[in-house]
């Protein structure tokens, strides 16, 4: 069972700080109402008259040329109202814009494989029909005429003299790279008494496989021209400037439309190839259509987190422990096509040092294309590599020094005092105080008890060990970042939307520019508007989801990278302050006095000096919305406000590699307990504390939630989760027959804890979080080292450790240890 | 997710589903369908005709005979089973079911389809081995009595053949036996497991190392004589992404040393 | 309880009768169509979701003549003439059900996508169990995936539905 | 996936090669065959419905003589298109004179994709070996036939 220790520290109350009310209580979510009782809308609830069913033609092929697509048989199948093909698309539509500089620039993906087949699953063509069964059935009949070719299924064969190049457009296949080095390496380890080597670590292929998987239902209006995406997609800004220019049309000709999302990790922000093949299909079937991802498409096709390997690491350490810096080169498999890439290239740099005070560091990022499904964002996005491979250094580094790994961290740790800390790249971590969480974590998970804790289960013939994890989330991107990856991009800072207004009857509706997955919006934002406007919560109705015609968005407009408390949050503040000053102008001229006398309480605007004079919402909004006669010309009040919340960035120094990434830096510390049958491998997390700080909680049990389900990720991507491909590209792990993640057995105890160390930098001392399962990731890895120690001292260089890995450990130290080496500095 | 164009049929007889069987050589028993389904979903297999064998009565219930003999119909539940007080007769039968996935899947899923449905992680195909289960598979040509370790052919195949039909398990009285099993993850799919049985000669039966369960004999319950019965075994495990040839057959040892464990323990009680 | 009773004729499609919480519905169906896209696409009762396509996650679970069920492993005709139940029938009128409300109360959901599912076990169980352990709880919805929560607060929710302490 | 062994026959290595190499022999070692045409003396068409007990799995092969030294060593490619999987076997072996017998040296790399490949491997590799197990069974029928019932030294 999970219990709950919170240390709060004293909150600065700042300038904007809301007033205690709301904000800061565990309030009962508004979502939960329709969702309990399955009226939630997903878009695959949504029906429409006459729309036809979606089914993809998927190469079986991971790498092959398509010599001919043929249809006609498919045509004839009753029930079949069309198809499209990848040359249909290549004539009716422009690849898709690429963020990267050359070669990845040079890569031309469309919404269907034109020519080629580069991974297996690749939507190859389309068949709409009038059931989804005869969809499926009339897919069978398209005969694709395949020439296989040779395969890239390990990204450190990408880069090979004969490896087959995925992309002739690119002629190669490291389709980007970039050298990143700040301080003195050669001082560092010139200083050094230990260069600690590791020839080789490997960050697994998993993602976060949200439950609903991708899909839309998608009309288009022959009269205006328009579509109508209803999707789950958690990223429209970023599907519009994809889909737009590659549909040629302009961003207004696509209406997106979101309300429930089942879960979306960072997984549903590349689904734009998908959505434009539907779009074309409703243009050309004149009816609407609906494209239903199923599990199996979805681990063949979509979203996997990125994977990544770390070689020839070199870390420079003083004999007392003192870290002072590492160079490495990161090997980034991309997969077939850059659909988010090579953002990746740059996101880690956002946590550079981790959580540590080393200030000489040298990464060679190269990111390659393979034979396998595209990456994406994935909770965590490319942090979660770098941090889990800095944490990796941490106990490494004390395993094969005989250090303490808590010791080493509290060592290393950036102090409480130190903050705000700027990074060796210029990144400014906020707040925080990593070592009291560490504390509060070893408490949590009796620590002083470990010993006695390891003799009970030797007693078991069970081997036990104890690991860390302590991560950052980074949260509320400078998207400036895109110009390490290609300085012609012309993208900066941030943004995110918020409209309130007070309706003709006092209604208050707060309009957002989010696709919530379950993060609980509708909620903590009816906290704020109501602490701000001194109303009840339940006064405050925030619409659902996400809609382009309601002109609350912006560029940047999603839910994604750990930013609703700060960005999407922001603008809800910034929108209601600006109400709240158009009512109280309002209720002056009514009630004659000046602004400044009156205040907004009880669902009233009354005068501060007599209560008794004062107007309720209602009338407020009626005067401006019904009954306006005789209003001073000049009175500017409207009631109905949008506010767009823009962080305080600067474009990041392009030369230098160097700026502020991120605005605020929510901390995590995990600790795991694991137990290992040193017979079969088998092992078992039998105790669990999360620790977590991200500055004010708005709502401390959505925090919880948060933490805890990032946490479940975290052990599952630790133990079972790998999207393992064969030698011929065929995914190994194409649904959840052998994807296991974590049922409810699988659940170990957890406590959390929190402590609260607000961020200055931002309008109510609030954090973007949720992204910080990683701790966990490592934390188990840790653990693992932790508890094999007598066996060998293996090495953990694997992020995922299902039994047979633990095993080849236990039974092969030594293969493991050839990875490590200790020189003198 | 979306099945090919099948036929179905509910027959209330026996006779009546050898009959429908009979007529339709593409056609397949639709027991609980935990598997069948869901093979039909990914189109690996598109049987012409289902023969939905849940109408049928007498494919039902659990006969506990004087001698201690179980009679159990292929069209029991795991749910069934595991609550049944006669199945406590032989107490592994309940307790390996208790592990099968999931209280969803042990409502729908029944004895016939496990061991019909011969999936090589399956759990009951072992057991059934290791506990010398006889088989009753009847046909327009009348009713036939395998053992169990006749019964069992490949990945998805069996001894009841085409037009065939699984009608009858009989489980002989004893009380010693033992399961074990590496799965991923709690009551996950088996990497490995073993089903043992110490009632007069030892018998363990490897699942997940073959196409169909690994029966051997052990001189004795002693860790030692078990590890050389399955080294002499000659199992050829298949390697895959949750276990390597050399760990299964690794684990196989182990499983199979813990499943005698528990059932010799059980023969001392 | 038969509906059209047992017989021997092979059909690939045929006229079902289902009473879905409460509600008697006739429909001609596909032999090969599933049982939640019966629920989901012909009778729009679209709480019932589609989570995987190989029977794992749970998100379709429904309870039929009783009995807790993953409807996409059952064909729509085989639950011809029988009774379902499915999350859209736990709330009286508005009011929601204990089960339901305790969810909420202890924040047991986020996106909500598993929910209808994880609530049919939780009421399948708690009409065998009226007070179960916490390992009771999470063997019971052992066959029903959550991504976001990590179970505990389901497991908590369920308890406290159950008229028994739950930690905070 | 790669399979390989080696199997011993008391017939005459002349006799295992026509055999081999006789289409209505091939024919008769495929399982589940359904329809078999010779197009040319390297080029050969099947339709066959491979037995899953669950429901046979249709395919059209297309199978191709790329390499032949008579009497000793032959490649063969074959490529399955079916609803459920695509396969495509590369198979050689190599017939040596042993006693008064014959020494087959065989190897086989299967690659089986397509909707069949998501119901895992436990479930493929058992199948693929069976099916190349029935498939030498039947080799050895036919051998036996050829050559009027010598009895197959036990094959290893």
């Amino acid at each position: 069972m999970s219990e709950t220790t919170t240390v709060t520290e004293p909150i600065v109350v700042e300038e904007g700080e809301t007033r205690p009310g709301f904000a800061g209580q565990n309030v009962p979510r508004k979502e939960d109402k329709r969702l309990v009782q399955g009226e939630g809308v997903f878009f695959d609830d949504v029906k429409r008259h006459n729309m036809g069913y979606v089914h993809f033609v998927r190469s079986p092929y991971a790498h092959a040329k398509i010599r001919s697509v043929d249809v006609s048989k498919a045509l004839e199948h009753p029930g079949v109202f069309g198809t499209m093909t990848g040359d249909e698309v290549a004539l009716l539509t422009d690849p898709f814009f690429q963020i990267s500089s050359p070669p990845g620039a040079h890569l031309k993906d469309f919404c269907l494989a034109v020519g080629k087949a580069r991974f297996v699953g690749e939507p190859v063509a389309a068949v709409v029909a009038s059931t989804r069964e005869i969809a499926r059935d009339a897919s069978e009949l398209v005969e694709v005429d395949y020439e296989p070719l040779p395969v890239i299924s390990d990204a450190r064969e990408a880069l090979g003299e004969d490896a087959p190049v995925l992309h002739d457009d690119a002629g190669t296949n490291l389709t980007w790279e970039g050298v990143y080095e700040w301080g003195d390496l050669d001082q560092a380890f010139a200083e050094a008494d230990r260069v600690v080597k590791i020839s080789e670590l490997h960050f697994d292929r998993f993602n976060s496989t949200p439950l609903e998987c991708n899909g839309a239902l998608v009309e288009f209006n022959r009269g205006t021209g328009q579509w109508t995406i209803i999707t789950n997609n958690q990223f429209p800004g970023f599907a519009a400037i994809m889909m737009g220019p590659a549909m040629r049309v302009g961003l207004d000709k696509l209406r997106f439309v979101t309300q429930d999302i089942g879960g979306g990790f960072g997984n549903k922000i590349t689904s734009h190839p998908q959505l434009v093949a539907c779009c074309l299909l409703a243009r050309k079937l004149k009816r609407p259509v609906q494209w239903t991802e199923w599990r199996t498409d979805f681990h063949l096709s979509m979203s996997h987190g990125n994977e990544r390997w770390f070689q020839d690491t070199e870390v420079a350490v003083k004999e007392d422990g003192t870290l002072l810096g590492f160079r490495t080169t990161a090997l980034d498999d991309a997969g077939a096509w850059l659909r988010y890439e090579p953002l990746g290239g740059v996101i880690w740099a956002q946590v550079t040092p981790g959580m540590y005070r080393w200030r000489h560091i040298r990464l060679d990022f190269k990111q390659v294309v393979t034979n396998k499904a595209p990456v994406s964002p994935n909770r965590g996005y490319s942090r979660m590599q770098h941090l889990w491979f800095t944490e990796r250094i941490i106990d490494i580094v004390a395993h094969e020094l005989g250090l303490d790994p808590v010791e080493v961290r509290k060592r290393n740790y950036i102090k409480a005092e130190e903050m705000p800390y700027e990074t060796p790249n210029g990144c400014i971590y906020d707040s925080g105080d990593y070592s009291k969480m560490l504390d509060v974590a070893l408490d949590l998970i009796g620590y002083d008890e470990l010993d006695t804790k390891r003799v009970d289960a030797e007693s078991r013939g069970k081997l036990l060990g104890l690991g860390i994890g302590s991560t950052l989330d980074s949260g509320t991107n400078n998207f400036g970042q895109s110009r390490l990856i290609n300085p012609e991009l012309q993208f900066s800072g941030n943004n995110e939307v918020a409209t309130v207004k007070l309706d003709i009857f006092g209604e208050i509706v707060v309009t957002l520019g989010t696709t919530p997955q379950g993060q609980s919006h509708e909620t903590t934002a009816s906290q704020v508007v109501a602490d701000i406007l001194g109303c009840s919560i339940d006064d405050v109705n925030v619409r659902a989801g996400h809609d382009s015609y309601w002109n609350s968005h912006a560029g940047f407009s999603g839910t994604y990278a750990s930013q609703f408390a700060v960005t999407g949050l922001g603008a809800v503040k910034g929108a209601t302050d600006m109400l709240a000053g158009e009512m109280r102008k309002l209720a002056s001229v009514v009630l004659g006095c000046a602004p400044e006398d009156i205040e907004l309480a009880d669902g009233q605007a009354r005068m501060k000096a007599n209560p008794e004079a004062a107007l309720p919402f209602m009338a407020l909004g009626a005067i401006i919305n019904a009954n306006n006669a005789g209003l001073p010309e000049d009175l500017d009040v409207t009631l109905n406000c949008r506010y767009v919340y823009r962080p305080p960035f600067d474009p990041p120094d392009v030369e230098r590699k160097y700026g502020n990434l991120t605005l605020t830096y929510a901390a995590q510390i995990h600790v795991a307990v694991v137990e290992i049958d040193p017979e079969t491998g088998v092992y078992e997390v039998v105790d669990y504390a999360a620790v977590d700080d991200c500055g004010k909680r708005i709502n401390p049990q959505v925090v919880e939630g948060q933490v805890m389900g990032a946490t479940a990720q975290a052990l599952g991507a630790a133990t079972h989760e790998t999207f393992t491909y064969d030698e011929d590209g065929n995914l190994l792990t194409p649904n959840f027959y052998d994807y296991h993640v974590p049922h409810a057995l699988d659940m170990p105890p957890i406590a959390t804890g929190n402590i609260e160390s607000p961020s200055p930098f931002t309008s109510m001392g609030t954090k973007g979080m949720g992204e910080g399962g990683g701790a966990g990731i490592h934390a188990v890895c840790a653990a693992l080292q932790d508890a094999l120690s007598s066996r060998g001292k293996p090495v953990v260089y694997d992020s995922c450790n299902p039994y047979h890995r633990v095993w080849e450990l236990l039974s092969d130290p030594e293969a493991s240890r050839q990875r490590v080496s200790v020189e003198a500095g | 997710m979306l099945l090919s164009e099948v036929g179905y049929a509910r027959p209330a007889t026996l006779e009546q589903a050898l009959g429908v069987l009979a007529e339709h050589t593409g056609g397949r028993a639709l027991a609980g369908g935990q598997t069948l389904i869901n093979v039909m979903k990914a189109r690996a297999a598109s049987p012409d005709v289902l023969v939905d064998l849940s109408g049928i009565p007498e494919l039902k219930g659990i006969e506990l005979g004087p001698d201690g003999t179980l009679q159990l119909g292929p069209m029991t539940t795991y749910t069934e089973l595991i609550a049944s007080p006669e199945a406590r007769a032989r107490p592994i039968l309940g307790e390996v079911c208790a592990q099968i996935a999931d209280v969803q899947v042990r409502n729908r899923g029944t004895i016939g389809g496990n061991l019909c449905s011969s999936d090589p992680t399956n759990h009951l195909p072992p057991l059934m081995v290791a506990i010398g289960a006889e088989l009753t598979i009847t046909g327009a040509d009348g009713e036939r009595t395998v053992p169990a370790e006749e019964f069992f052919l490949g990945v998805y195949m069996t001894a009841a053949g085409p037009g065939e039909l699984l009608t009858k398990i009989t489980i002989p009285a004893g009380r010693s036996d033992g399961f074990a099993s590496v799965p991923i993850g709690v009551d996950g799919t088996c990497i490995v497991n073993a089903a043992a049985s110490a009632n007069g000669e030892i018998r363990v039966a490897l699942g997940c190392v073959g196409a169909v369960p690994e029966l051997v004999k052990p001189a004795s319950g002693e860790a030692e004589a078990v590890r050389e019965a399955v080294r002499g075994s000659g199992i050829d495990p298949p390697g895959d992404v949750h276990a390597s040839a050399d760990y299964r057959r690794h684990l196989a040892e182990v499983v199979a040393i813990r499943a005698v464990e528990q059932a010799s323990k059980r023969a001392r009680e | 309880m038969e509906g059209n009773g047992a017989h021997r004729a092979v059909e690939t499609s045929k006229t079902i009768t289902v009473g879905v919480n409460g509600t008697t519905y006739e429909r001609e169906v596909e032999s090969r169509r599933l049982l939640v896209h019966l629920i989901r696409d012909d009778l729009d009762l679209t709480g019932t979701h589609v989570g995987c396509d190989t029977g794992n996650c749970g998100a379709c679970s429904v309870i039929l003549n009783g009995t807790l069920v993953k409807s996409c492993m059952l064909l729509a005709v085989q639950a011809d003439g029988a009774e379902i139940e499915t999350v859209e029938g736990l709330a009286e009128e508005e009011q929601l059900s204990s089960l339901q409300q305790a969810f909420s109360d202890h924040h047991a959901l986020q996106c909500g996508y598993c929910t209808p599912g994880m609530l049919m076990s939780a009421t399948a169980l708690l009409r065998e169990n009226s007070s179960p352990s916490d390992e009771e709880i999470s063997k019971a919805i052992q066959g029903n995936i959550c991504r976001c929560t990590g179970y505990w607060n389901i497991v908590k929710a369920i308890k406290a539905a159950s008229g028994q302490e739950v930690s905070e | 996936m790669r399979v390989a062994g080696e199997r011993a026959f008391t017939a005459p290595r002349k006799a295992v090669w026509r055999v081999l190499n006789d289409p209505a022999s091939m024919a008769a070692m495929m399982p589940g065959v359904e329809s078999f045409d010779v197009q040319d003396d390297r080029h050969w068409k099947a339709n066959v419905k491979i037995p899953l007990g669950l429901g046979a799995l249709g395919m059209t092969m297309d199978m191709e003589k790329i390499e032949e030294r008579e009497p000793e060593f032959a490649r063969l490619s074959i490529k399955g298109n079916g609803v459920g999987a695509i396969l495509s076997m590369n198979t050689a072996f190599n017939l040596s004179e042993e006693g008064g017998g014959t020494k087959m040296d065989w190897e086989a790399e299967v690659r089986i994709a397509g909707p069949v490949g998501s119901m895992g491997q436990r479930v493929l590799q058992p199948i693929v070996n069976q099916q190349v197990q029935h498939v030498l069974a039947a080799l050895e029928e036919q051998v036996n036939k050829a050559q009027d019932g010598g009895a197959p030294v036990a094959g290893a």
